[in-house]
């Protein structure tokens, strides 16, 4: 997919851009501090997300802050899996030599209740009761916020690899303890609108939720489109309730307004009314989305509802895997899923791809990270971090030391049908249009400026 | 709102078109409103109970229906789910809410609250809390063109289906003993019983009816919405709005209220988007203010 | 001199007339009852003067002033006390408590919220003189609510005396009550009204002629006439209206 | 009720073991006294209604939130403002508040008063969340200055310390009780009780109804708004689901209903078992509303006193013996 003259294109500009800021001190390393290994990873076989026995004691405790009651518990279920298949593969290799000691990984759950007081009170307790060395989270900018001030008050390295928001980390609300390794607002709209800088599609209509993460996802991608591509049209531009009942009326103004693509940031239930009732009515155009519903809906509304989904994501790898390591994960987590027994034979679990395999990727380097700094003492942890390039499995990641942001080259994937079998016997999306056509934005076309306030934070030091 | 010139009409009859079809979605959506609050509204008007956990009831027919449309198919959903969820109901009210009843209108409120929660729970534990899809049936999937807009046959089907409902329960209290008897029994009940018929089973029966009703709208509603935990909240407050607007007990006032609601909202999403959900609670305590009663009740 | 007069008075419930035409004067101290047949419209006028409905057509004067569309509880301040025919009382509470409400009212004590009530003694000391009135200061910490029915109706008469207003309205007062109870309650309303104006609406003939000083006799929404009970004892109309004689 | 020599070594001993508490206890269980605290004087102030006027307010949460924002929208514009100065501004909002709703609310009566007030209650949490420029929407207002607390200019406690924040709101919420305690003690307190069992004959006996319920109204949304500025003292941050969402109305009402209507210490007791309750919950389970829910029927269908209800009785029982 990335042909070796890019990798050396990006590492050149990556460099010099690293070079650039910082003047003073001992130019960047030129090749990746670390990669991601798929030879080191152990046999997985024996691991159940049902089962998971945390070990205890001495242990490394990482606090999993997610929304595990309320009407969005299905996104706290989500991730479970995820961050233990990591601990489960590292605790197997023996743990993680830590002050000296090899230490095993403890998840501690955390439950927000999507509820910004509740989130606070539950870090609180995770940090003054169960002693967690560091965050793990967390869906919802707004939660993502109130963490990211607890992390900072206690001091305990907070991982953002879900809320995906300016805000977070801009001058207001930078705190050194707090790394986002998921895009923010403004990488994931760079790097759609160069998407479509050189495709056909002309008009484009914006529907997001009408909140803060709604309204910055609209206006950010109406702002980079008029970069790229000067000239789109945008025919329609609304915000509409969160929880909408009845997306009907939104539909047919925008059937009126005849747009080629339809925009929309939505996340569930909204996304999957809103892709439903949008099939319902006869709209066949894309949508351009980010999650807007999960695979066992994509299934439920079979082919054509789910053709023509366009999806931006920074992880994608689709059904056809381009490195080794891609496919050995795939293959390796897929026949494991195949043994799963409820909430985690849902469909969306199937395969390590999008927001499953983003999560995996970014949880993977966050354990490199302490494997590293031989420590869970924050101040070490940061200065590791900091500056820190790491080939993940979908490229180059390296994570900006000013303002904590890390950058990576974006994908985004079209959804089609049939899509091909990632080893034989298991296609990638079966019964229902998948992705199977995946362009990648190189890192540099979609690096979003360092806030203003955070230029010379180093530099003062 | 720039609509450009639709190849076959002018921009006046693309307006017209547009206007029309945001008519026909909010009668549809008015309609299942109304099926979801008419419930509620003759159960206050005959028993003067009110139950917060109607909202519930009608989420738990849309689970129903997920999970029968699974093994068999929508019109079996639609005539099981809601005499399940009418079962339910009397039970509720035989064992729970008719010994309550007796203490006035505060324990009872708070008792359906309790009933309420305890639904959402077990939805949650037997059903999970993802979001599942309720496919309508192939006959009523395709579209019918409206100028050059298209309308889902499943709305079309919605109205004729509320329709009929609708008259069948005019002629169901006009025409039949059970009909009479309950209207009777809505003015003064202890003459009822003075004549001998048993009005607690009325009751219960009636309570039964009522939460069919719930049942339907459950069933109706499925294939609109994607059936999730919040779904109660999503379609309750405003079916609240429809009985409290229209007039505590009066089933005409519903459903004039809920076609107002309905006609409301897509208009507002329409003409001023960013206003359109306050319009609802503003409509309620406007009308309130002026008229406690509601619009055509005469019972606080 | 006229303390309260309605100047043809016409109440109808959306279109059924129930009083038409009605001039009723009410003297100065004197003791008023109005009586008439089952329907005459009786409570409807009674209700309407004390401000529970906004008459159809005419006006009520009330102490020289126009209290057609006043509210019962400024004719409560202006000086008129009612009590009701279906016990309205506060079943909760001891009758020391639902007098005690009804002596804050006449002191004018509506918005204190500085000083205990308990400590405030003029008020105890009013309220247990009025319930040693109504003779049931040895229950006056009982809940109202296990008191008999005829002990339930004096705490009614107790609370209409105590706001001690210039005119006392009763509804039938001695609404099922025994011959026994009747009895005792006619000597109490005759002893707590003495100097006052009072206005009552009864059936019971015994009741009506050993209290009242003059008689209104009320038919099909019509005053038929008004005079003293001898009068109205052997008036051949009232006879009639009554259809038969009723010994008195 | 006469003031014994035993009730009052009682009264002290208990001062000592709250003045004691922190110490012994750790930081995460002070706040979580703090947050029973909060929730009592929350739960007292809807009491007044419930219990003393029987109005059956839905929509409780108003007062809270708008008591809330208040505070948090006057220390994020004016960090310089006084800590009472920003307490006594969230409590008059709450009034404020009231003053305005309450011509809406004093003509209906029963269910309708009921729905009526939930349909105000959701009508402002979206309000909340529309309103971005003020409220700053989903987010809420956070990360405010919280200003020392000067006593008379002499000393200055810095509340943001777990154990001086303990004892700064303990002395709010027991004023607080106490004022509340006083009203019911009050002529007024008696008028009130009067409105809940028969307002029609309250109205006959000279009362201006609509007047007195507009007064109480106020009262209990003063009291409600500063539970909600201690909230947001407390929190350092206010957001719509976490002070306007109708379900902390409900969850007003459980504490008065689980705790016991019709007392006044009702609602402290219910705010000490909901907290407990919700404590042990999100350690142990997600099903916070089943726990909330069977035991809302219990107490309806078994038990209506409430637990003080319960101990009444089980103190008539065993303790004639």
């Amino acid at each position: 997919m990335v042909s070796s003259k890019k990798i050396r294109y990006c590492l050149s500009v990556a460099m010099f851009i690293s070079l650039f800021l910082l003047a003073g001190i001992v130019p960047a390393a030129m090749s990746a501090n670390a990669s991601f290994n798929i030879d080191k990873m152990s046999d997985m076989s024996d691991f159940d997300p049902n089962a998971v026995q945390q070990p205890t004691g001495d242990t490394i405790k990482i606090g999993y802050m997610a929304i595990l009651s309320g009407p969005g518990a299905s996104n706290g279920e989500l991730f479970w899996p995820v961050i233990n298949w990591v601990a489960h593969d590292i605790n197997k290799r023996g743990g993680i030599v830590v002050d000296g000691k090899k230490k095993l990984i403890q998840i501690i759950k955390g439950d927000t209740q999507s509820k910004p007081a509740a989130a606070k009170q539950e870090a609180e307790r995770l940090i003054l009761e169960e002693k967690v060395h560091m965050f793990w989270g967390t869906s919802g900018s707004h939660i993502a916020k109130v963490l990211s001030d607890v992390a900072a008050k206690y001091k305990v390295p907070f991982m953002n690899c879900l809320a995906l928001s300016d805000e977070l980390m801009n001058e207001k609300n930078f705190n050194r303890y707090t790394f986002q390794t998921i895009s923010n607002t403004t990488q994931w709209n760079m790097a759609l609108a160069q998407y479509y800088a050189d495709r056909p599609e002309k008009n484009f209509y914006i529907l997001c939720q009408d909140y803060l993460y709604g309204h910055s996802m609209g206006t950010a991608f109406a702002k980079w489109l008029a970069v790229y591509k000067p000239d789109a049209k945008i025919v329609g531009e609304d915000y509409h309730e969160l929880f909408l009942k009845d997306f009907a009326p939104f539909l047919t103004k925008i059937m009126a307004a005849r747009p080629d693509v339809l925009y929309t940031a939505d996340w569930s239930p909204d996304g999957n009314n809103l892709l439903r009732t949008a099939r319902n009515m006869g709209f066949s155009q894309p949508i351009a989305n980010i999650y807007i519903t999960d695979t066992d809906t994509q299934k439920a509304l079979g082919v054509e509802a789910t053709k023509n989904l366009v999806v931006c994501y920074p992880f994608i790898i689709g059904d056809n895997p381009q490195t080794p390591a891609q496919k050995k994960l795939m293959t390796e987590w897929h026949k494991r899923w195949l043994t799963w027994k409820a909430p985690f034979n849902k469909l969306i679990y199937s395969w390590p791809d999008v927001t499953i395999g983003q999560t995996l990727a970014d949880t993977y380097w966050m354990f490199d990270i302490i494997e590293r700094a031989a420590s869970t003492d924050a101040e070490k942890i940061i200065s590791v971090w900091e500056g820190d390039e790491y080939e993940g499995l979908t490229g180059m990641h390296k994570m900006r030391a000013e303002d904590h942001q890390a950058i990576f080259p974006m994908f985004v994937g079209a959804t089609g049908y049939p899509t091909k079998e990632v080893y034989p016997g298991a296609p990638y999306a079966d019964g229902f249009s998948g992705i199977n056509k995946v362009t990648t934005i190189p890192a540099e076309k979609c690096t979003p400026p360092i806030p203003e306030g955070l230029k010379d934070r180093l530099k003062n030091k | 709102m720039k609509i450009p010139p639709s190849d076959r009409g002018t921009i006046m009859e693309g307006t017209a078109f547009i206007l029309l079809t945001q008519g026909i979605h909010g009668i549809s959506y008015g309609l299942v409103l109304f099926l979801a609050a008419s419930g509620l509204s003759m159960i206050f008007g005959l028993m003067d109970i009110l139950n917060l956990s109607h909202a519930y009831l009608f989420m738990l027919a849309a689970y129903f229906a997920f999970s029968i449309a699974q093994v068999t198919n929508f019109w079996v959903a639609l005539l099981l789910a809601p005499l399940a969820i009418a079962c339910i109901g009397m039970l509720l009210e035989r064992y729970l809410i008719k010994p309550v009843h007796p203490f006035g209108h505060t324990p009872e409120l708070v008792l359906t609250l309790g009933i309420g929660m305890v639904l959402l729970e077990v939805v949650k534990s037997i059903w999970g809390t993802t979001m599942l899809t309720v496919m309508p049936p192939e006959s009523l999937q395709g579209f019918i063109p409206i100028g050059y807009l298209k309308y889902p046959v499943y709305r079309i089907f919605i109205i004729v289906f509320t329709i009929i409902i609708l008259c069948g329960l005019h002629q169901l209290f006009r025409r039949t003993r059970f009909g009479t008897i309950v209207r009777a029994a809505t003015v003064n009940s202890d003459m009822v019983s003075a004549l001998g018929i048993n009005v607690p089973r009325i009751y219960t029966l009636f309570f039964g009816f009522g939460t069919w009703l719930a049942g339907l709208a459950g069933v109706v509603v499925a294939p609109l919405l994607s059936v999730h935990p919040g779904l109660a909240d999503q379609v309750g407050l405003d079916a609240f709005v429809v009985v409290v607007l229209g007039g505590l007990g009066s089933l005409w006032g519903a459903f004039v209220a809920s076609i107002l609601i309905g006609l409301l909202n897509t208009y507002g999403i329409q003409l001023i988007p960013t206003v359109a959900p306050l319009i609802t609670f503003s409509l309620m305590v406007l009308v309130l203010t002026v008229k406690p009663t509601g619009l055509f009740g005469d019972r606080q | 001199m006229v303390i309260l007069q309605t100047k043809n008075l016409c109440h109808d419930f959306s279109g059924m007339k129930v009083l038409s035409q009605v001039n009723l004067e009410i003297l100065q101290g004197e003791r008023h009852a109005v009586i008439g047949p089952n329907g005459a419209g009786k409570t409807t006028l009674f209700n309407v003067i004390t401000g529970t409905y906004h008459a159809k057509g005419g006006s009520v004067q009330f102490k020289g002033a126009d209290v057609t569309r006043t509210e019962p509880y400024q004719l409560s301040r202006m000086g008129m006390g009612r009590s009701f025919q279906i016990t309205s009382i506060f079943l909760r509470q001891s009758a020391f408590q639902n007098i005690r409400l009804a002596v804050l009212s006449r002191r004018k004590i509506r918005y204190n919220l500085f000083k205990p009530i308990d400590s405030i003694n003029i008020i105890t000391n009013e309220t247990e003189q009025i319930l040693r009135q109504i003779n049931l200061y040895d229950e006056r910490n009982v809940p109202a609510s296990t008191l008999s029915y005829g002990k339930q109706r004096s705490i009614e008469l107790g609370m209409a005396i105590a706001t001690q207003p210039d005119l006392l309205m009763f509804d039938e007062p001695t609404a099922g009550m025994s011959k026994e109870e009747t009895h005792n309650a006619v000597r109490l309303i005759r002893r707590l009204t003495e100097g006052k104006t009072m206005v009552i609406v009864e059936h019971d003939m015994e009741v009506v002629f050993s209290l009242a000083d003059r008689i209104t006799v009320l038919h099909h929404g019509e005053i038929l006439l008004t005079g003293k009970p001898e009068e109205i004892k052997n008036d051949r109309r009232v006879r009639s209206a009554y259809l038969g004689d009723s010994e008195v | 009720m006469k003031i014994t020599k035993g009730h009052f070594i009682i009264g002290l001993l208990l001062l000592a073991a709250l003045a004691a508490y922190p110490f012994f206890s750790g930081v995460v269980y002070t706040n979580l006294f703090v947050r029973f605290l909060i929730f009592a004087l929350f739960g007292a102030s809807l009491n007044l209604l419930l219990s003393y006027t029987g109005l059956l307010n839905f929509g409780h949460a108003m007062f809270f939130g708008v008591g809330g924002y208040a505070t948090a929208l006057l220390l994020e514009h004016m960090p310089n403002a006084g800590l009472l100065t920003a307490l006594f501004v969230g409590a008059s909002a709450g009034a404020l508040l009231a003053l305005i709703v309450s011509p809406m609310l004093v003509r209906v009566r029963d269910t309708a008063f009921a729905l009526m007030t939930l349909a105000l209650n959701q009508l402002l949490f979206i309000a909340c969340l529309k309103l971005r420029g003020i409220t700053y929407g989903e987010d809420g207002v956070g990360g405010f200055s919280i200003p020392p607390l000067n006593l008379f200019g002499l000393v200055s406690v810095d509340i943001t310390h777990p154990y001086n924040f303990f004892y700064f709101s303990l002395c709010i919420v027991g004023l607080g009780l106490f004022l509340m305690w006083y009203t019911t003690r009050t002529p007024f307190g008696s008028i009130m009780i009067g409105i809940r069992d028969n307002p029609n004959r309250v109205n006959y006996l000279g009362f201006n109804l609509p007047f007195s319920k507009t007064v109480i109204f106020t009262i209990s949304g003063f009291f409600a708004g500063s539970a909600g500025a201690l909230f947001a003292l407390f929190q350092n941050l206010v957001s719509p689901d976490a002070v306007m969402h109708i379900q902390n109305s409900f969850t007003a009402i459980i504490m008065v209903f689980v705790g016991g209507i019709g007392t006044f210490i009702g609602p402290i007791v219910g705010a000490a078992i909901m907290t407990g309750l919700e404590n042990l919950a999100v350690r142990y389970t997600e099903k916070i509303f089943l726990f909330n829910g069977l035991l809302l029927i219990m107490v309806v269908m078994f038990f209506r006193g409430g637990f003080v209800g319960l101990y009444n009785l089980a103190k008539a029982k065993w303790g004639s013996k």
